[in-house]
């Protein structure tokens, strides 16, 4: 109950920053977006055509009214159709969302289970040999570009120059129970996978070894090394339980990315159909509907997240409470 | 009182720094009994927590590391390069310690009760169901009202008195020989801190241990102590029983802090007597004896050469001074 | 109390500062870096006097895609132009990206931060707090483009009605600096909380400091060690997102960039022209890394909890 | 004109807030009705353990905390009602020395700075004159003046506690608030300070409301001593009355309660049961009554008046209701007194 | 321990995978790429190549092009039942449709009646409908300008259905009429003698009014014609097209579609002779923007069959350049041919620019000619050649490819570079390096673009041209880019023109004054006697006399110094030997109907893909493609 009450009170809290959101997005991506009245109407338009083509997208409509239809649209909750392709907004998220979080998450999650052992191992070997190297890696894995990761592994485990195991680009995979298979999808994740791990490990590793770091030094600490406690159980039960508030934040909060942002980098080289090139098209060809729809959707997951982060709070630290 | 439970011979413990390597203590030795309550005295810095942690094999390392030569034996068995899965199994069980700030020495996010049963399991074989008992049990006998309710409680729902409380059935329910209390009261309100000393007086005759009280409070230490032992800067300025060390100090260390100290229930007097000065840096000691520069009676032999302690055999007492006083 | 006077004197006289540059100069890792950090910024500096890489712009049209050389140290491009030069003139534009977004998104959110931190509770802090909010729950790569995108019609608004020229040169620079600031301001913003409620700052109230004196003359130069190491961290980031932003075609303009270059070599690693990838990319990753590597000894040397 | 400071009927509370639309719940009555008058040059001590609002008192005293209501009458005249201008004139006469050395000196100003600042925010004397009153002052608080230009880092805890001594001294005021100032002070460095102190006091006839949780350590610098108890004043009186006859259950069992470094000494100690209770839900009546070994019904119900157990002129002010019956008894003629002898509990 | 279980599971996973079976789709499968996706499949919008593609195959034009025909091309009925009928004056079309003609079964059919959807047949109307559309108002056409002016009437309509706000479709044209159930009759305004060609584009696609009442918008998702394919799934990266089950009979006659073994028997199409279209039963087309990609794809052999030749592949993969020929490994895997494409590249100045186009004041006019010509003398033809497309083909004088009709020859001097002339021209004209204007080279954001841009940058360099007065324009897309260009932001356009139909008028146009932006005359230029001369040539068909205009017209544009023309691209083509087909991308679109592929032996697949040769074991393709190798010798 005080939970559900909580919610309630979180989410209403919430309004402020959603309209924030939609008035911030819609004076960057819609007022002073690109204008795409030109691109619908091909190579020999008319200047009347044009001037059509304008009214009907809005343009000409003085701010207040365009951010009032713009607000409309956002608490109906209907997007309407792309402007460049004509598809419904939310057929085309329905779409390609899971195919972002397939792609994502994988990498996503092994990349934050290698990082907090590392970090853990680390941390617990502070000062030592174990402890600079992989830091060091960390410090190497955090200075090469995202695009040069990207770049190397298409082209080791990918073309015909390297080992040629995966597919260059694509995305066969059924999307539905019956048509899923799992070695399908084991083909086309895997190197987009190892890709968004080696770029996150040593971001992640550093952060959480200095969150378990932290955790190590404190009494409790060496209370339960006084009373003869192990470096496993130490780790695992007393550092990495009392460190899983810094974790989940930081976990729970990149969420709402993985989903709606997807990576655009990896879903444009792998030529992955998920929602991070479709969201990144729209802003670039200003395709209002379907930035509208990203950015409330990432506005509310991440108040769902928040939300969810305070409440996973009080399960993993029972001095917090709701209030 | 023949062969000490533990004994000390040599201990140094040193930290790498960014100064440079320094001894946070230096080449101390004591003996400590079956049974008696020693006090250990001093000011901040001068090492007395570092010597209780030493014991357990606790120092943080690195920056911190025990002399070679140093020598610490529980009845008899070197614990100095013990391996560390020997001293665990040793820790929570042989030896216990409480710490001084019991909010924080506890881990906020299990209940007492499992952290309780979580020493018992591991020392003792018995299962979830009778390490609860037994925790329940301890909680009963160091005075918590209700334990098995509070059994279940999270620290931070317990008062500091009873947190600290639980920090001793923690430390004692494996019925150790000997306890290391580090500054147990120095957080607590003073009539929390006379209810907790209460408890720990009863709890160590019932269970016949000794207890080294790590301290800076004089008063805890004439009050609850057998034998004292005064730390000045890393090394042993005195030692002796409570009688002798405040009655009849021979150290000018001992007797300049117990004059400086305020008391209630005198004679009001217009200023107190002071030391004067500060205590040295650890990283730039002097070449004598560390309290020279202090001293009202120091020399140019002080300065010279750091006095040696001397402890009486038969009496368990002595001075590092060249001139102490009689 | 002379005892103590004498003793007083043998401390060195050090500020924290001094201190810091001590401790700092020790850390072995942390001088290679830091003189390799100098190397670069000594390289960028010649470029942008002109002293070297003068000619990266200019055409080979006879020597497309050619290996190393004596002429070319570092081979050519398709266009004939001498990477190497490319290569050392692009260190400018990354110091340029780097000092100009790391400055400013820095004091941005040291500014934001001290006084949403000094107003905790009140309704200046709300109003922060929501902004930064706001900024934080849009994905990075989609805000900078769309700010990149509003900047640019802000510029040509500018052209068209005051003839303000150059402005969309730095769409890629405002458009980090907008998402890069909130970082800053969320952690100054804590450190001041906490600076806050410390005792000198009861006691400036208690001599009848005035507020604003109290925030820019008690609490901000107290985060000055957040800064820096912020300052670093944003730099690096400016260095590395610009690539991305290169390859997404939102990065620099009418210049050479290592994002650029990396960007070109997507096309030419697969038909075994190396040339541009390996240049930008050591360029890039050996000048991250030493930033990143700095930053750490910065950071170790700065440490507060270290430093007392 | 005796009088320097008066407080009268001084609340401080601090809202909680909860519910739907975070609307304030409650309070934590952190001093919850405290009256005393402070003569000019004269030391008055505040005891009392942790959280019992006597922090937070003095600070409402200086405004540092507004107060929530109550008067605080300062050479005659209320400073509540005083606007922010008019209290930052008044910050010359009223100043605070604060407990924790290390937090309570700015790490990026050197001592000069810290020292000087006063005199730059109210705009006195000329550069020269305010160098020279930094001297004075480090010569008067015992700091050489050599050092003038380092930072607080490189002095000890005791010199830095000098240093605030010397900022608080800047601007001559008539009243310091010393807050628990050698709590964090080794033994042997916190003799020199309260030394130091008490020279002062002496010295400029400054009115000090000394802090403290240490009985033992007021006791030497203080003329009056006030024992507070979950943000009430429970007893006060001048020092020797109060020691030699606590009258409050609570002052008796704190006093009992101190270890003394004599091994000699063996009184049977006054052991509390339990804890504080919490500021946020104190008890109802005495705020005392569920450790007090003399509890009555009444106690529970109602706050206890305050009691001059003293003369006129040599007041003893307890709040406790053994005293108003008392002196319902002894108007009577009977003779009903407890004594800190009266009973022990282990 | 679980450390090693854990890899072990993981390692067998990947190996797993790298052996795995693919899983196929049923029957033949012919898996296409483009280097470019369509954004919408309404045939309205279908503007684009890849767009066009696809709505050409699943939706029925009345006429298109033979598959095999060039040079030139030649349209043959595909809906209609025979060539139209034209009246004297030649302004009156009538057209017969192909009787029986059904549309495929979908939801948009259902009725009472018709309780599954059943498609129904397709009728005259439905043209005159589909071609409606394009006026419709609520609809925003981007081929309306084909039929602009042109039928009688069609215009009227749509204004009149702006007016009133409501489109209704039932009003009758009079020059677009359905006279009977199979027979469209048209009017022309005047003549117009490439409207046929207009009927062979996907603009012209036959829709039922059933399927736009029922989508609406959504129509571009769900295609519902009468072509050869259905459209199964469609997304940014792939779309996939199925055999339309109740496709019309059509049966594959390679000497009417203009086989010559010389040039197309080395693709063994003759072995499709007589077959009944379509062959394959699925078309997959991958959209693969990254050139990288499509290649690493192409070269696995079990990916793409189609792709071209990515220009930084070129040095690789060709032994020779004049004429192309691939490597020998190339050549075992893969068909190779090239073809120039039916259009060009080219930059023209923004005319109504006054620092470089014309200007008011005549010597300022005079200066900013001589500028142009400089920038045009600086234009280095080859090396811009060299550098992006490979080496491989010349420029062209003029606008006019040459291979369309109307092509006429022309002193090389405006595709010569001439450093020192141009330098001279600056120099006798006034121009100093303080005086010359900012030149803004703008362009879409990509590597390429800017790679464009250093090279123009370059050339200017060398005449004289300060580095800082040279500046790139970047659009971060190619709309923002379109958008600035029609909105005559721009000093200079570079883009490529692709011919809509095989007609130089379609290039003529161009530069016609009242096509000046946002129409396709992005050089603004409006020359009266051009003008006069395009409107005289326009009524007329190809001829001899319609040449000499152009070619007068031409000569105008040269001596103005319109732009920097021009360059046909030449596209390197490769196929999968086991890929039966003459890929083109010129004109033609509706040709995944001609492709067969030899399906795979699943025994076999293993040894196949090893010695990484499709099909090299069918007799019938390893004997072509030696043919073909000594064609290319000769």
């Amino acid at each position: 109950m005080d939970t559900l009450r909580y919610t309630l009170r979180k989410l209403l809290y919430s309004v402020p920053l959603i309209l924030g959101v939609t008035l911030l997005s819609f004076t960057l991506m819609v007022y002073f977006g690109p204008d795409m009245a030109y691109e619908k109407l091909g190579k020999n338009a008319t200047e009347e055509d044009i001037e059509r083509e304008r009214e009907k997208l809005g343009y000409n409509k003085p701010f207040v009214v365009r951010y009032g239809n713009f607000l409309t649209s956002v608490l109906t909750f209907d997007f309407g159709e792309s402007f460049s392709t004509n598809q419904r907004v939310m057929d085309m998220f329905a779409e390609t969302i899971p195919v972002s979080i397939m792609v994502a998450l994988p990498g996503f999650i092994l990349g934050n289970l290698i990082s907090i052992i590392f970090g853990l191992w680390a941390a617990y070997h502070r000062g030592q040999r174990l402890d600079k190297t992989i830091m060091a890696g960390a410090v190497v894995g955090m200075s090469i570009s995202f695009l040069i990761v990207v770049i190397v592994f298409q082209l080791l485990l990918c073309s015909d120059y390297g080992l040629n195991m995966f597919p260059t680009t694509g995305w066969e995979v059924g999307m539905n129970l019956e048509e899923f298979n799992i070695l399908d999808y084991f083909e086309y994740v895997t190197v987009p996978a190892i890709c968004t791990i080696f770029v996150s490990v040593g971001y992640n590793t550093r952060f959480y070894r200095a969150v378990f770091v932290e955790e190590l030094t404190r009494d409790h600490v060496r209370t339960a090394k006084a009373f003869g406690c192990g470096p496993v159980r130490l780790l695992f039960k007393h550092v990495l339980k009392n460190s899983l508030i810094p974790i989940l934040t930081r976990i729970i909060l990149s969420l709402p990315f993985v989903i709606i942002g997807g990576s655009i980098i990896i879903e444009s080289y792998f030529g992955i159909p998920g929602v991070g090139s479709v969201v990144y098209d729209a802003i670039v060809n200003g395709d209002q509907p379907i930035t509208k729809a990203a950015v409330v959707c990432t506005a509310i997951l991440y108040v769902f997240f928040l939300t969810l982060t305070d409440i996973l709070y009080q399960v993993v630290d029972p001095r917090i409470s709701l209030k | 009182m023949t062969t000490p439970l533990l004994s000390v011979k040599d201990l140094v413990i040193e930290f790498n720094t960014e100064h440079g390597l320094i001894r946070a203590v230096d080449r101390i030795s004591f003996d400590i009994f079956e049974g008696e309550t020693v006090g250990l005295v001093g000011e901040s810095g001068c090492g007395k927590s570092i010597t209780s942690l030493s014991i357990l094999g606790l120092i943080p390392s690195p920056p911190g590391r025990i002399g070679a030569e140093s020598s610490i034996k529980y009845q008899g068995k070197e614990l100095v390069g013990l391996p560390e899965e020997q001293l665990r199994l040793m820790r929570g069980h042989d030896i216990s310690m409480i710490f001084q700030e019991p909010m924080t020495a506890l881990n906020p996010v299990f209940t007492v009760g499992n952290q309780m049963m979580e020493v018992i399991m591991r020392h003792k074989k018995v299962n979830k169901k009778e390490a609860l008992k037994m925790a329940v049990k301890m909680l009963e006998d160091v005075g918590i009202p209700a334990p098995e309710k509070r059994v279940h409680n999270y620290p931070h729902q317990l008062s500091g008195g009873m947190r600290q409380r639980v920090m001793i059935a923690m430390a004692l329910s494996c019925n150790p020989h000997l306890l290391l209390a580090d500054e147990p009261t120095t957080a607590l309100d003073v009539t929390i801190q006379a209810q907790v000393m209460d408890l720990m007086g009863d709890m160590q005759k019932k269970q016949n241990m000794a207890v080294i009280l790590v301290t800076h409070d004089l008063g805890v230490v004439a009050e609850f102590c057998q034998r004292v032992i005064v730390m000045y800067c890393g090394h042993i300025a005195e030692v002796g029983t409570v009688d002798q060390i405040f009655n009849r100090p021979q150290h000018p260390y001992t007797k300049g802090l117990l004059a400086s100290v305020p008391r209630v229930l005198e004679e009001k007097v217009e200023f107190l007597p002071t030391i004067s000065g500060t205590v040295p840096d650890l990283g730039n000691l002097p070449k004598g004896c560390r309290f020279a520069d202090r001293c009202e009676r120091a020399t140019e032999e002080c300065n010279a050469k750091p006095p040696q302690l001397t402890i009486d055999e038969k009496t368990q007492a002595g001075v590092a001074c060249y001139h102490p006083y009689k | 109390m002379t005892n103590e006077q004498n003793k007083q004197e043998t401390i060195k006289k050090e500020t924290l500062w001094t201190k810091a540059v001590r401790k700092f100069f020790r850390d072995k890792m942390g001088v290679i870096s830091f003189s390799i950090v100098c190397l670069y910024a000594l390289i960028a500096l010649g470029v942008a006097c002109g002293f070297w890489a003068t000619e990266w712009s200019e055409l080979n049209p006879d020597m497309k895609n050619t290996g190393p050389s004596a002429d070319f140290w570092l081979g050519t491009n398709i266009l004939g132009q001498d990477i190497y030069q490319r290569a050392i003139f692009s260190t400018k534009t990354a110091f340029e990206v780097g000092l100009v977004v790391a400055l400013v998104a820095t004091m941005l959110g040291a500014i934001v931060g001290c006084l949403s931190g000094y107003f905790s509770g009140t309704w200046i802090d709300e109003f922060f707090l929501w902004i930064i909010g706001c900024i934080d729950c849009i994905p990075f790569y989609l805000f900078v483009a769309a700010v990149g995108f509003a900047v640019n019609t802000l510029a040509q608004n500018l052209n068209a009605s005051f003839g303000i020229e150059g402005f969309e040169y730095f769409a890629m620079h405002i458009a980090m600096i907008a998402t890069f600031w909130t970082a800053t301001a969320r952690l100054v913003r804590g450190e001041v909380i906490k600076i806050k409620h410390l005792e000198f700052v009861e006691a400036a109230h208690a001599i009848g400091v005035p507020g604003p004196k109290i925030i820019f003359k008690h609490i901000l130069p107290n985060t000055f060690h957040i800064l820096l190491v912020q300052a670093t961290i944003a730099f690096v980031s400016a260095i590395k997102s610009e690539v991305i932003l290169s390859y997404l075609g939102l990065g620099v303009k009418n210049t050479v960039s290592w994002g650029k270059m990396i960007a070109e070599a997507t096309q030419e690693v697969p038909a075994g022209i190396y040339s541009n990838f390996f240049a930008a990319s050591a360029f890039l990753f050996v000048l991250v890394m030493a930033f990143n590597i700095f930053a750490d000894a910065l950071q170790d040397a700065l440490d507060p909890k270290k430093v007392s | 004109m005796d009088n320097l400071l008066e407080v009268k009927n001084l609340k401080k509370y601090f809202p909680i807030k909860g519910g739907f639309f975070r609307t304030v719940v409650g309070n934590v009555k952190a001093v919850d009705d405290v009256s005393f008058v402070l003569k000019k040059g004269k030391t008055l001590g505040v005891v009392g353990e942790s959280g019992c609002g006597k922090s937070t008192l003095g600070r409402a005293i200086l405004r540092l905390h507004e107060p929530t209501s109550g008067e605080v009458v300062f050479e005659g005249k209320d400073i509540t009602g005083l606007s922010h201008e008019e209290m930052v004139a008044k910050r010359r006469e009223m100043q605070i020395i604060f407990q924790d050395p290390f937090a309570s000196l700015n790490p990026r100003l050197t001592v000069f700075q810290i020292i000087v600042e006063p005199l730059e925010i109210h705009e006195i004397g000329t550069a020269e004159e305010r160098y020279e009153k930094v001297c004075s002052l480090m010569d008067l608080v015992g700091l050489r003046r050599q050092y003038m230009h380092r930072y607080p880092h490189e002095f000890s805890g005791g010199q830095r506690q000098r240093i605030g001594i010397a900022r608080a001294l800047t601007m001559n005021p008539k009243f310091i608030v010393a807050d628990e100032p050698v709590s964090a002070l080794d033994v042997s460095v916190q003799s020199q300070v309260l030394n130091l102190i008490r020279k002062l006091q002496q010295e400029f006839g400054i009115s000090f409301m000394f802090i403290a949780h240490d009985l033992a350590v007021v006791q030497h610098i203080c003329d009056d001593v006030a024992v507070m108890y979950l943000g009430r004043m429970v007893e006060k009186a001048k020092a020797e009355d109060l020691y030699k006859s606590p009258k409050h259950p609570y002052t008796q069992a704190l006093l009992s309660a101190i270890p003394q470094p004599d091994p000699n000494r063996h009184i049977d100690r006054i052991v509390l049961e339990g804890d504080v209770p919490s500021p946020i839900n104190p008890p109802s009546g005495c705020p005392f009554h569920n450790r007090c070994i003399h509890v009555k019904e009444i106690c529970k119900a109602v706050v206890p008046p305050v009691i001059n157990t003293g003369t006129a002129e040599n007041e003893h002010i307890v709040r406790c209701h053994l005293f108003s019956e008392e002196e319902q008894a002894k108007s009577k003629g009977e003779t009903a007194k407890p004594t800190a002898e009266s009973e022990t509990t282990s | 321990m679980r450390l090693i279980t854990f890899v072990g599971i993981v390692l067998s996973i990947f190996l797993t995978v790298s052996c795995g079976e693919r899983k196929t789709a049923k029957g033949k499968v012919y898996w296409h790429s483009e280097d470019g996706a369509p954004t919408k499949l309404d045939p309205i919008e279908s503007a684009t190549t890849y767009a066009n593609r696809i709505t050409t195959a699943v939706y029925d034009t009345l006429y298109e092009y033979k598959y095999l025909k060039r040079h030139p091309y030649e349209l043959k009925p595909n809906l209609a039942a025979n060539m139209p009928e034209i009246s004297e004056d030649g302004l009156v079309y009538t057209i017969k449709i192909k009787e029986g003609v059904k549309f495929i079964d979908d939801a948009c059919f259902k009725t009472k009646e018709n309780p599954k959807g059943k498609g129904r047949e397709v009728v005259a109307a439905d043209f005159v409908y589909s071609l409606k559309r394009h006026f419709d108002p609520k609809n925003s056409s981007q081929g309306s300008w084909l039929w602009r002016g042109r039928i009688v009437g069609l215009d009227d309509w749509g204004k009149a259905a702006r007016e009133a706000g409501t489109t209704d479709y039932a009003a009758k044209i009079k020059g677009l009429q359905a006279t009977d159930k199979y027979t469209i009759q048209i009017t022309l305004t005047e003549p117009y003698p490439q409207i046929l060609y207009t009927f062979a584009m996907g603009f012209a696609s036959v829709v039922p009014q059933e399927a736009v009442e029922k989508y609406g918008k959504q129509l571009t998702t769900n295609p519902v014609g009468s072509g050869p394919f259905m459209l199964k799934s469609f997304n940014k990266t792939k779309a996939v097209l199925v055999k339309n089950p109740t496709y019309r009979k059509e049966v594959f006659d390679i000497h009417y579609e203009g086989y010559d073994e010389e040039k197309h028997g080395f693709t063994g199409i003759k072995a499709l002779h007589g077959k009944t279209l379509p062959i394959v039963d699925t078309v997959i087309i991958s959209f693969m923007k990254q050139d990288v990609a499509r290649w690493n794809s192409l070269n696995k052999g079990n990916e793409i069959q189609f792709g071209t030749i990515p220009k930084d592949q070129i040095d690789n993969a060709l032994m020779s350049k004049k004429p192309p020929k691939v490597i020998e490994k190339l050549a075992k895997k893969f068909h190779f041919d090239y073809e120039r494409e039916s259009g060009f590249v080219f930059s023209v100045f923004n005319m109504t620019d006054p620092a470089f186009g014309y200007s008011d004041d005549p010597k300022r006019n005079e200066m900013n000619k001589a500028l142009r010509k400089a920038i045009r003398k600086a234009f280095d033809w080859q090396g811009r050649i060299d550098v992006f497309y490979a080496g491989i083909g010349e420029p062209f004088v003029g606008i006019i490819p040459p291979g369309i009709s109307g092509y006429s020859e022309f002193p090389k001097d405006s595709i010569t570079r001439d450093v020192e002339g141009a330098k001279k021209l600056l120099k006798d004209a006034g121009w100093t390096a303080e005086n010359l204007p900012v030149f803004e080279y703008p362009n879409a954001a990509s590597t390429t673009a800017t790679q464009f841009f250093e090279q123009v940058r370059g050339w200017l360099e060398e005449i004289g041209y300060p580095r800082k007065k040279i500046k790139q324009k970047e659009f971060a897309t190619f709309g923002d880019l379109n958008k600035s260009m029609k909105e005559r932001k721009n000093i200079i356009n570079s883009y490529g023109w692709g011919l809509d139909y095989p007609d130089a008028e379609n290039v003529m146009q161009l530069f016609y004054g009242p096509n000046a932006s946002p129409g396709s005359n992005a050089s603004n230029f409006d020359h009266p006697e051009y003008n006069e001369l395009f409107e005289k040539a326009k009524p007329m068909p190809d001829s001899e006399e319609r040449t000499k205009l152009y070619k007068r017209m031409t000569e105008i544009l040269l001596e103005e110094c319109v732009g920097m023309f021009g360059f046909s691209r030449t596209r390197l083509k490769l196929w999968n030997k086991n890929t039966i087909m003459y890929p083109t991308r010129e004109i033609l679109s509706n040709v995944f109907k001609y492709v067969d592929v030899i399906k795979k032996d699943k025994k076999k697949k293993k040894n196949t893909k090893a010695d990484g040769n499709g099909n090299a074991g069918d007799a019938n393709n390893s004997g072509d493609a030696g043919q073909k190798n000594t064609e290319n010798k000769e």
